[in-house]
């Protein structure tokens, strides 16, 4: 996330990367997960994990979108009408979500197929919404939109790691690329169905909880 | 009178069953012998099949014949012998009264028993013998843990080397100033023993053995205000024989129950006999009754055992309610009796009492002395000689010991599911208790104990053999047969519990203290007696009991 | 004393310190010796029952299914391969064919549940409990008799993991654990559990080559009786096809009709009662079920109310079937079955018996249980006969109702709660 | 804050600018990109139709239908023809965006039934049929390419939308599209033959060229198949008699 963000102004006294910035970025990664510890944007992690790629583009699409909405909320957070902040809040992802979908309809054919519904789906991603109420109304546009790429990494790497397992055990390929499918062990057809993320999903999370004695307490 | 007679127990088991239909497999047995002679002739009749029927017939006639030949003969050499009227009840057939005790429940006349299907009898060897021995020990102790709802702290009216009477109050919960705890015999007061963080353990009182009692004013029952019977009920000590239920506390001076119950008797393992036990306290009984009808706004309720020919003398008080009951333990507690007759709902107050204590009552007003004169038996199969001995309130154990192998025995003051463990010297029975029972501790390894038992042992499962002859005794121990789980099977508390309660699904609203499903599920119903039956026959081995006291608890905090 | 006692006493110092070997030593220990230890608080004596003797009966109740389908998977191997298509033919043969096939499945079931046990009772410090000795027994039984042994393993093994220890162990499971193994296989790998060739077991494992059974078919039937042949030798007549499967294509008739290669009746009435037929391992048989399910009933230990209402349940959604057969769909099959039949094929009675009355994933109050049996016996028929895809309903219909059972128990005690509440009022 | 983000006014202007700025966004990336999405659902079509006819194994899919190759393919081999019910042309239709679905739920009289022509580099013509039919759950569709003695089949290639995984589904893989290769449709008399048998291993399938394996525990959905082979390809008998009899 560093490379993006060089050409970026220092700002104030604040140095950019300070603890606390990092700690934007870090903390969704493990102790604050959209998925496994807030337990959002579920719906989508059922759906479009079948695939590596998919997920990996999917988790991509998130990313930009929260950060790039985190920081346009964040920017206009003073100017806006606090009575239609939803609806404005709103567009903005629709926005950011309608030229998500178009790209993808252009760059990547075939994955935008399969993702179908759900690009356009990201709009209901309740990552995104809860973000931009909890986070970018507050504050400023620089820590809003690291949050936003930290909550969109916390989503994707578990998307892409719910995929990672579906992909092998279900298809016997890894992006795409077909190298066992031949053996049944890889052809698990419970992999194939959603159903696997959900398996997937708490397992992570048992995992988690068992190597982080920070969430324990909050069940 | 010979109490070893298998044989004897055989056919009373045969007549017990032909009038009940829910044990049917002897039924089976003998519908199965004109089967038998089908089959063997490949079904319908020939002259085979009719030979082998009759055969079978014949056979079952002649062991018929033997079992009447041979009680006659044994009764006639009986009363050769000299035996006289005892002679009828030898042999191996039961006799006239015996019978139809087992066959018609006719005591109940024409009113209605509440017959429970559902609980189960632990049989243990070892009941006491109908023989009452005096015994009068050097000490008697007064444990405060009898009574629960108390300070583990009471205040003290004595202090060590104070001569008391039997009536002197001793001591009195801070919370309760009112409510007395009195001495059981006159003395003097030898040791104040304490346990855990200065908790009081026992007041123990060195008897004189003078017998001298405080004397109480004579109160007019008809005619003295409410306010001072209870008030002498309380000065004396005897007011803490009643229970209040919902919670099973010693009851409150300000409260007026809605009824007061007493069973009169007891279904739980090795039970004393309350007939015998009460026989000659006729007249303090019904006196007592005359006392308790002014403590309640409703009626008293006397719970009769409807198998066995009650006393006369429950029939002859007025304004009373007798219910009749039948069935197995818990049949006998007021518990389940209070839930067939006049159940507790939120915001009521029942009280029970033994009849005993009714007794004791009884005497107080009629005599003016508190006289806590108690039949306690000692009972169990690790006792050689178990009998019935007269003595007080609250007797030290050692002189009663003398019959029991010490050797790995567990003495417990009550009975073996809800009695406390007392030690066999220095203990003294409980306030409540009319019974010692002393079974084997059960500290030992069994090969395969849970497949192959290589003993008999009380269950209420029929996977073990013996359960086919319900007759059976057991020579039980301490073991718990099992490690303690989870809740798996189903069913088996409601099996034995003749109540309209779900006891797991109330014990786990306990814990997981769900203040609406307790209260819904009925817990003001229950106290841990109740549940006792259920504890044993668990599966699982929980801890009902010690569950469904910490639901109390929580309830009267809450409340 | 006993020289095992001391034997385990000796062993126990050692182990005391390693967690994992305690509880293996603690597992081994209560099995052989009911511990010494005695009653401290509440009742001075227990029942002698506990749950070890619970759950041993109900696989005590599971052997003769464990026999019969021991000797089926080597009756209808070789009824496939048109040898010895005697029932008693060869009958040792069979026997030895059926132990081979069956004894590697029972034991990595063993391994795999018992090792997760293990772990995770090693793990919470617990001792470890006995609820897999029934799940353990009952996963073999209901698989296809050549299911691959990974597979099984990975059943078993998920099954443990995801709908038990996730749960909290033995008692907390919301799911029938047996269930859950032969849904895994029947989602994961559909290819080895539907069908007609998986219910026969035509193949020869390792340790038939061992014994020498693949031997002895090459010594004395030659080449083309081994495996590489199989469907050849299928199309000679044998159709691995289960009584459901016809039923589902050609209705009652269908079944009735069906031939082996020498011209017998493959599904007699007499054949569909004990089970010789193909199907997963142990549920073919209804006279052992049944007697099985006997043994339960009388030793207190399974629900009467759960199987009563399961079959009543099963028999009303069967002739309201019937119904609609004779005045909605007089074309399709399986749903003129008549309803009494309807008992005779699948493994209907298996569910019953071992499956809907699992304690822990059953509704637990009486009349709950009534509802429940009965609401398994409605949906298992609905989706065996009506639905397309699966071909059995009750796996199904059980996991559906084993969540639905705490919803049943919360209104029959809210019902219990009211009747306190109106005596108030 | 000097601004009252509250008053009615406000919102109205925050609100309408944003619209408008939104709306000028999104229509300006719309246009832009609108070829190129055409252009890939176009290629995607095309690649469905060259699958039956050229065959992959599935590994090498994705090498060998690059963008180029799919457009080439099929601008140069592929002729479109869009015929009746009597297998007579119809003139000013193309086959390519012809609704197949909507076509074959028309009476057979007013159907436009689209066929694609394919020369291959020897002067051979394959003849390309869309099909669609219904599975187990859901729509199954695909193309089969037939030779041109009308029966002899070329190559199939199946797609479905929610078939179960592992058994239905298993129709989109090239393990089971090859089976078809080779195979014939009518008999000798004309009669449609062909069948998808039940189960896999049967010895029927290894000994006549009308009979393939099917896959075993997914019977319904290769009735499903069969069906729909049955149905489209007996609506086109008398278009392909027409080929049949002019080459």
């Amino acid at each position: 996330m560093s490379t993006e963000t060089a050409t970026a102004i220092q700002q104030k006294s604040e140095p950019l990367f300070s603890k606390k910035n990092q700690r934007l970025v870090s903390d969704p990664l493990n102790d604050n997960n959209p998925i496994t510890v807030q337990v959002l944007g579920i719906c989508s992690a059922l759906a479009v994990t079948s695939q590596v790629v998919n997920a990996g583009i999917m988790a991509l699409c998130v990313i930009f979108v929260t950060a790039f909405a985190n920081l346009t909320i964040s920017m206009l957070r003073n100017y806006i009408p606090n009575r239609i902040r939803m609806i404005v809040q709103l567009v903005v992802i629709a926005t950011l979500v309608t030229l998500v979908s178009e790209v993808l309809k252009a760059a990547a054919y075939d994955v935008s197929k399969q993702l179908s519904v759900f690009v356009g789906l990201i709009i209901t991603n309740c990552i995104i919404m809860g973000r931009l109420e909890a986070f970018a109304m507050a504050n400023k546009p620089w820590p809003s939109f690291l949050d936003g790429i930290g909550n969109g990494i916390g989503y994707g790497i578990i998307l892409i790691g719910v995929a990672f397992f579906r992909e092998l055990f279900g298809a016997g390929s890894l992006m795409g690329i077909d190298f066992a499918s031949q053996w049944p062990l890889f052809t698990n057809g419970i992999m194939v169905l959603p159903i696997a993320s959900i398996f997937l999903i708490g397992i992570f999370i048992w995992i988690q909880r068992s190597f982080n004695p920070k969430l324990v307490d909050i069940s | 009178m010979s109490d070893n007679s298998g044989i004897k127990h055989f056919t009373k088991f045969i007549f017990s069953l032909l009038p009940s239909f829910s044990k049917s497999y002897l039924l089976i047995i003998f519908t199965g012998f004109p089967f038998m002679a089908f089959s063997q002739s490949g079904g319908g009749f020939n002259l085979q099949s009719v030979v082998i029927l009759l055969l079978a017939a014949t056979m079952v006639l002649v062991v018929f014949l033997f079992f009447v030949f041979g009680d006659h003969l044994i009764k006639d050499s009986a009363r050769v012998a000299g035996y006289g009227n005892k002679a009828n009840t030898f042999g191996v057939l039961p006799n006239k009264e015996e019978v139809s005790n087992i066959i018609h429940h006719k005591h109940a006349g024409a009113n209605k028993v509440h017959k429970l299907e559902k609980g189960f009898d632990v049989k243990i060897k070892g009941k006491a013998a109908k023989v009452i021995e005096h015994y009068d020990p050097a000490t008697y102790a007064v444990k405060p843990y009898d009574f629960k709802g108390l300070q583990p702290i009471p205040k003290m009216s004595v202090e060590v080397g104070t001569e008391v009477k039997a009536g002197d109050k001793l001591f009195y919960d801070k919370n309760y100033p009112d409510i007395f705890f009195t001495a059981p015999v006159s003395g003097e007061i030898a040791e104040i023993r304490r346990g855990d963080k200065r908790a009081i353990e026992e007041i123990v009182i060195l008897s004189d053995k003078r017998k001298e009692f405080k004397q109480f004013p004579k109160l007019d029952i008809t005619t003295a205000p409410r306010s001072e019977i209870v008030s002498l009920l309380a000065e004396s000590g005897a007011w803490s024989s009643f229970i209040e239920r919902p919670f099973g506390l010693v009851a409150k001076l300000e409260r007026v129950p809605k009824s007061i119950h007493i069973s009169t008797f007891d279904t739980s393992p090795l039970a004393p006999d309350y007939a015998f036990i009460m026989k000659d306290r006729g007249t303090h009984f019904k006196k007592g009754v005359e006392v308790l009808k002014r403590l309640t706004d409703g009626k008293v309720h006397i719970n009769l055992n409807a198998k066995k020919k009650p006393l006369p003398f429950y029939s002859e008080i007025k304004d009373i309610q007798l219910n009749w009951f039948e069935g197995k333990h818990p049949a006998g507690l007021p518990g389940i009796q209070i839930h067939h007759t006049d159940p507790i709902d939120k915001g009521d107050t029942v009280w029970t009492i033994s009849p005993m204590d009714t007794a004791v009552i009884g005497k107080l007003f009629s005599e003016g002395i508190y006289d806590p004169e108690r039949i306690v038996a000692v009972a169990g199969p690790q006792v050689n000689t178990p009998k019935y001995y007269k003595t007080y309130l609250s007797a030290n154990l050692s002189g009663l010991m003398s019959s029991v192998k010490k050797e790995g025995t567990r003495f417990i003051s009550g009975n073996v599911l809800t009695g406390k463990q007392v030690d066999p010297e220095k203990g003294h029975v409980g306030y409540y208790d009319h019974l010692i029972s002393c079974i084997k501790e059960g500290d030992f390894y069994e090969l395969f104990g849970w497949l192959i038992p290589s003993y008999p042992r009380p269950s209420a499962s029929v996977t073990f053999p013996w359960t086919l002859f319900p007759f059976e005794e057991f020579d039980v121990n301490t073991n718990t047969h099992g490690e303690e789980r989870a809740f798996v099977v189903t069913g088996e508390y409601e099996a034995v519990l003749p109540m309209d309660i779900y006891p797991v699904h109330l014990l786990k609203a306990i814990l997981s203290r769900d203040f609406d499903q307790m209260e819904g599920l009925g817990i003001y119903e229950v106290i841990e007696e109740d549940f006792a039956i259920c504890e044993f026959v668990c599966t699982s081995k929980q801890p009902a009991m010690a569950i469904l006291r910490d639901g109390l608890n929580y309830m009267k905090e809450q409340s | 004393m006993n020289p095992l006692r001391k034997l385990l006493d000796s062993i126990e110092p050692k182990v005391r310190n390693n967690k994992f070997a305690h509880t293996v030593y603690d597992g081994l220990e209560t099995f052989l010796f009911q511990p010494n230890t005695t009653t401290s608080v509440g009742t001075h004596i227990k029942d002698g029952m506990d749950l070890k003797r619970t759950m041993v009966h109900v696989v005590i109740a599971l052997q003769l299914c464990y026999v019969l389908g021991t000797y089926n998977i080597g009756h209808q191997h070789y009824l496939a391969l048109g040898m010895y298509s005697g029932l008693f033919e060869g009958f040792f043969l069979k026997l030895m064919y059926g132990l081979l096939q069956l004894l590697p499945i029972f034991v990595v079931v063993h391994l795999v549940g018992l090792g997760i046990e293990f772990f995770f009772a090693a793990r919470k410090g617990h001792s470890i409990e006995e609820g897999f000795l029934v799940s353990g027994a009952l996963i073999p039984l209901i698989m296809p008799p050549d299911i691959p042994l990974w597979m099984v393993g990975m059943a078993t093994g998920f099954a443990v993991l995801i709908a038990k220890e996730a749960f909290g162990g033995t008692g907390m499971n919301i799911l029938n654990i047996a269930l859950v193994s032969r849904v895994f296989v029947f989602f994961a790998y559909p290819g080895e559990i539907s069908g007609d060739i998986c219910w026969v077991s035509y193949d020869y494992n390792i340790f038939h080559q061992i014994f020498g059974i693949e031997a002895h078919t090459l010594a004395f039937h030659g080449w083309d009786k081994l495996p590489a042949k199989v469907n050849e030798i299928m199309v000679d007549g044998f159709s691995g096809a289960t009584p459901l499967a016809l039923a589902a294509s050609g209705g009652w008739e269908a079944v009735q009709s069906a031939t082996l290669p020498n011209g017998d009746q493959q599904y007699s009435i007499a054949n569909l009662l004990f089970g010789i037929l193909p199907g997963s391992i142990g549920e073919t048989s209804k006279v052992f079920v049944i007697a099985g399910a006997g043994l339960m009933i009388a030793a207190g230990i399974a629900s009467w109310r759960i199987m009563l209402s399961f079959v009543l349940g099963a028999a009303f959604a069967g002739i309201l079937m019937n119904v609609l057969h004779v005045t909605a769909f007089p074309d399709s099959a399986f749903i003129g079955v008549p309803w009494y039949h309807q008992f005779l094929i699948g493994s209907l009675l298996f569910a019953m018996a071992f499956m809907a009355t699992d304690p822990v994933t059953a509704a637990s109050t009486n009349q709950g249980k009534l509802i429940y049996g009965f609401m398994i016996g409605v949906l298992g028929m609905i989706i065996r006969v009506l639905n397309p895809a699966y071909p059995e309903g009750w796996m199904l219909a059980i996991l559906f109702m084993n969540i639905f059972a705490p919803l049943i128990d919360y209104y029959v005690l809210k019902s219990n709660i009211n009747r306190r509440l109106s005596r108030v009022a | 804050m000097s601004l009252n983000t509250n008053s009615n006014s406000y919102i109205t202007i925050f609100l309408l600018s944003m619209v408008i700025v939104v709306a000028f966004l999104l229509s300006f990336v719309a246009t832009g990109l609108q070829p190129i999405i055409s252009k890939n659902e176009e290629v995607d079509k095309k690649k469905k139709i060259l699958k039956s006819v050229v065959f992959v194994e599935e590994s090498r899919e994705k090498e060998v239908f690059t963008q180029d190759f799919v457009i080439d393919e099929y601008n140069n081999k592929i002729k479109e023809l869009v015929v009746n019910y009597q297998g007579d042309p119809i003139e000013g239709k193309t086959a390519f965006e012809l609704d197949v679905k909507k076509e074959f739920r028309k009476p057979l009289d007013e159907r436009q039934m689209p066929v694609f022509v394919y020369n291959d580099d020897g002067g051979k013509k394959y003849y390309i049929v869309p099909l669609i039919g219904m599975g187990l759950w859901d729509e199954i569709s695909g193309y089969i390419a037939l030779e041109d003695d009308m029966s002899t089949i070329k190559g199939a290639a199946f797609d479905h939308k929610g078939e179960t995984p592992g058994l239905g589904a298993e129709i989109s893989k090239t393990k089971f599209s090859e089976r078809f290769i080779g195979e014939e449709i009518f008999g000798e008399d004309g009669e449609y033959q062909f069948q998808v048998l039940k189960g896999t291993g049967n010895l029927k399938a290894e000994q006549s060229t009308y009979y393939i394996d099917g896959l075993s525990g997914a019977t319904l959905t290769i009735d499903g198949v069969n069906n729909m082979m049955n149905e489209i390809l007996t609506d086109y008998t008398t278009f392909f008699d027409k080929v049949k009899s002019s080459s």
